[in-house]
């Protein structure tokens, strides 16, 4: 709409206190805007299942308590969804991105451990992931779904 | 809540959870908190009923593949039932398909111990 | 949870752009938070309107254009929910408050209008109402809804 | 959208739109614009069917009553038809129950021009 924007593109902002019971209300949110803009059944499926994983570990990983708050930026253009989710960070898991800390983390995972199959979920169902740390301490997790994944412009 | 996100009965020597909400991570946390429960007590087998969902995070499928290791090291086991297709998918993805046994219907589970 | 809290109160803030189609979202987003925190079912209809009236107004008389953007700021404590619902304002729209418009609009409606019935309803399904002029230059629409309307504490 | 929102029919030289969406105020202008184009043409008798839908605001309900007036100029007439309780309650909030005549049935709302 504004004069200076070269292609259209829109910008949705949520922000929720750190708790895992804000996490469903944050996925209804995101399944109205995907089914909306025109994603299958499967990719909203997706798309809601990152958005729990991400969510998740930024409450548990990255938040020092239920006042630190998340932060859910989605940004839609003609050709793409993006989410990018922001946390404050937690003490002890500063590292967590530097050290190989991912590689080790996707190197570990096995079908029979408790843990760590989040982020093998979000980079596996995701069209694109990028993790960096942020100026609050805490870490940007960016995932993003092309509107038709069998023929990305 | 209105609802409980899960309810747990039995069927001769097996528990069996029924779980009624979406298991995201808040819900992930009941059933963690249930399963425990019921492993740490003389209880072999559990049978988790998936029938009335529709997904399932990593953080629930860690929580059923912890238990099903923990019963077998009693020689007990547990096993699901009723995955609807977007549940398998997850399970496939992440592997759990092979560490734990799915079934179609709460009979064929409960005869498989 | 802050130690300078007295009460338990949470916020969560949700900013989209100014158009109808996000309204969907709000309201997606807006039910399953009242589902889980227990209003009853007529309860939960009666604020997915008044959600809808309140962002509808503020997207149509309350922005300049769809990048112009509103916010929904919701606070939950534990007796009740508190709607507001923030626009940057229109140009010739700058009055509707003062000179007694918001009296004019109510003493105008009628049944058989067209329009004007939007504030009407969020007055009649809301606790509690309160419109004010923001340092926006938009405004503030402010809805309470207690958590047991029979025995407000 | 995967599915268009609203769909006109006939029967007879009665227009019949079914609403297949919520009509919150993104609907409610397809809804304005599908009963302006009726109302501009020689029709004069509209139908409109609710009975998909869980949800009205007051821009709908405005679009309702404006294209009502209208048509009642012309010696035409818009009534409705299945009315959900919630949609019953916010018409009947706002007064339209008043203005609009609503039916049970299509069948009801066509016998009554
Ligand atoms: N937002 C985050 N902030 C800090 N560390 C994180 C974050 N997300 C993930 N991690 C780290 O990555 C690891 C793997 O995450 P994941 O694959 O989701 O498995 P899990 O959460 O079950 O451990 C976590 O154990 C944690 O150390
Ligand atoms: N956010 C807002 N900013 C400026 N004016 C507003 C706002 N909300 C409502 N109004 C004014 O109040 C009037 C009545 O609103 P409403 O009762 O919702 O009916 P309608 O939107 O159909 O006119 C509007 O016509 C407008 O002049």
């Amino acid at each position: 709409m504004a004069p200076e924007q070269k292609r259209w593109q829109e910008c949705i902002e949520l922000k929720v206190p750190s708790r895992f019971s804000y996490i469903p209300s944050i996925q209804a949110f995101i399944e109205q805007l995907v089914q909306q803009i025109g994603f299958c059944q499967t990719r909203l499926q997706d798309i809601k299942l990152i958005t729990d994983e991400i969510c998740s570990n930024a409450i548990e990983h990255g938040s020092e308590t239920a006042a630190s708050g998340i932060e859910l930026i989605c940004t839609l253009d003609t050709s793409r969804l993006e989410i990018l989710v922001r946390d404050k960070g937690k003490r002890g898991q500063g590292d967590w991105l530097t050290g190989g800390r991912l590689d080790e983390v996707t190197r570990d995972r096995a079908p029979h451990h408790e843990r760590g199959h989040g982020i093998y979920i979000v980079r596996r169902l995701s069209d694109y992931l990028e993790i960096h740390p942020n100026s609050q301490g805490g870490t940007d997790v960016r995932v993003v779904f092309h509107r038709s994944p069998s023929t990305p412009s | 809540m209105a609802q409980e996100s899960m309810t747990t009965r039995e069927s001769a020597d097996v528990k069996i959870v029924d779980v009624n909400e979406d298991l995201g991570s808040y819900v992930a946390a009941d059933l963690r908190k249930t399963l425990d429960d019921l492993a740490s007590q003389k209880t072999q087998k559990i049978v988790v009923n998936l029938s009335q969902i529709q997904h399932i995070n990593s953080t629930a499928i860690g929580a059923l593949v912890g238990t099903a290791k923990k019963l077998r090291q009693k020689d007990g086991d547990l096993k699901v039932y009723g995955l609807a297709d977007n549940i398998r998918r997850t399970f496939d993805l992440v592997g759990a398909s092979s560490v734990i046994e799915s079934y179609n219907s709460e009979s064929s589970a409960l005869a498989a111990f």
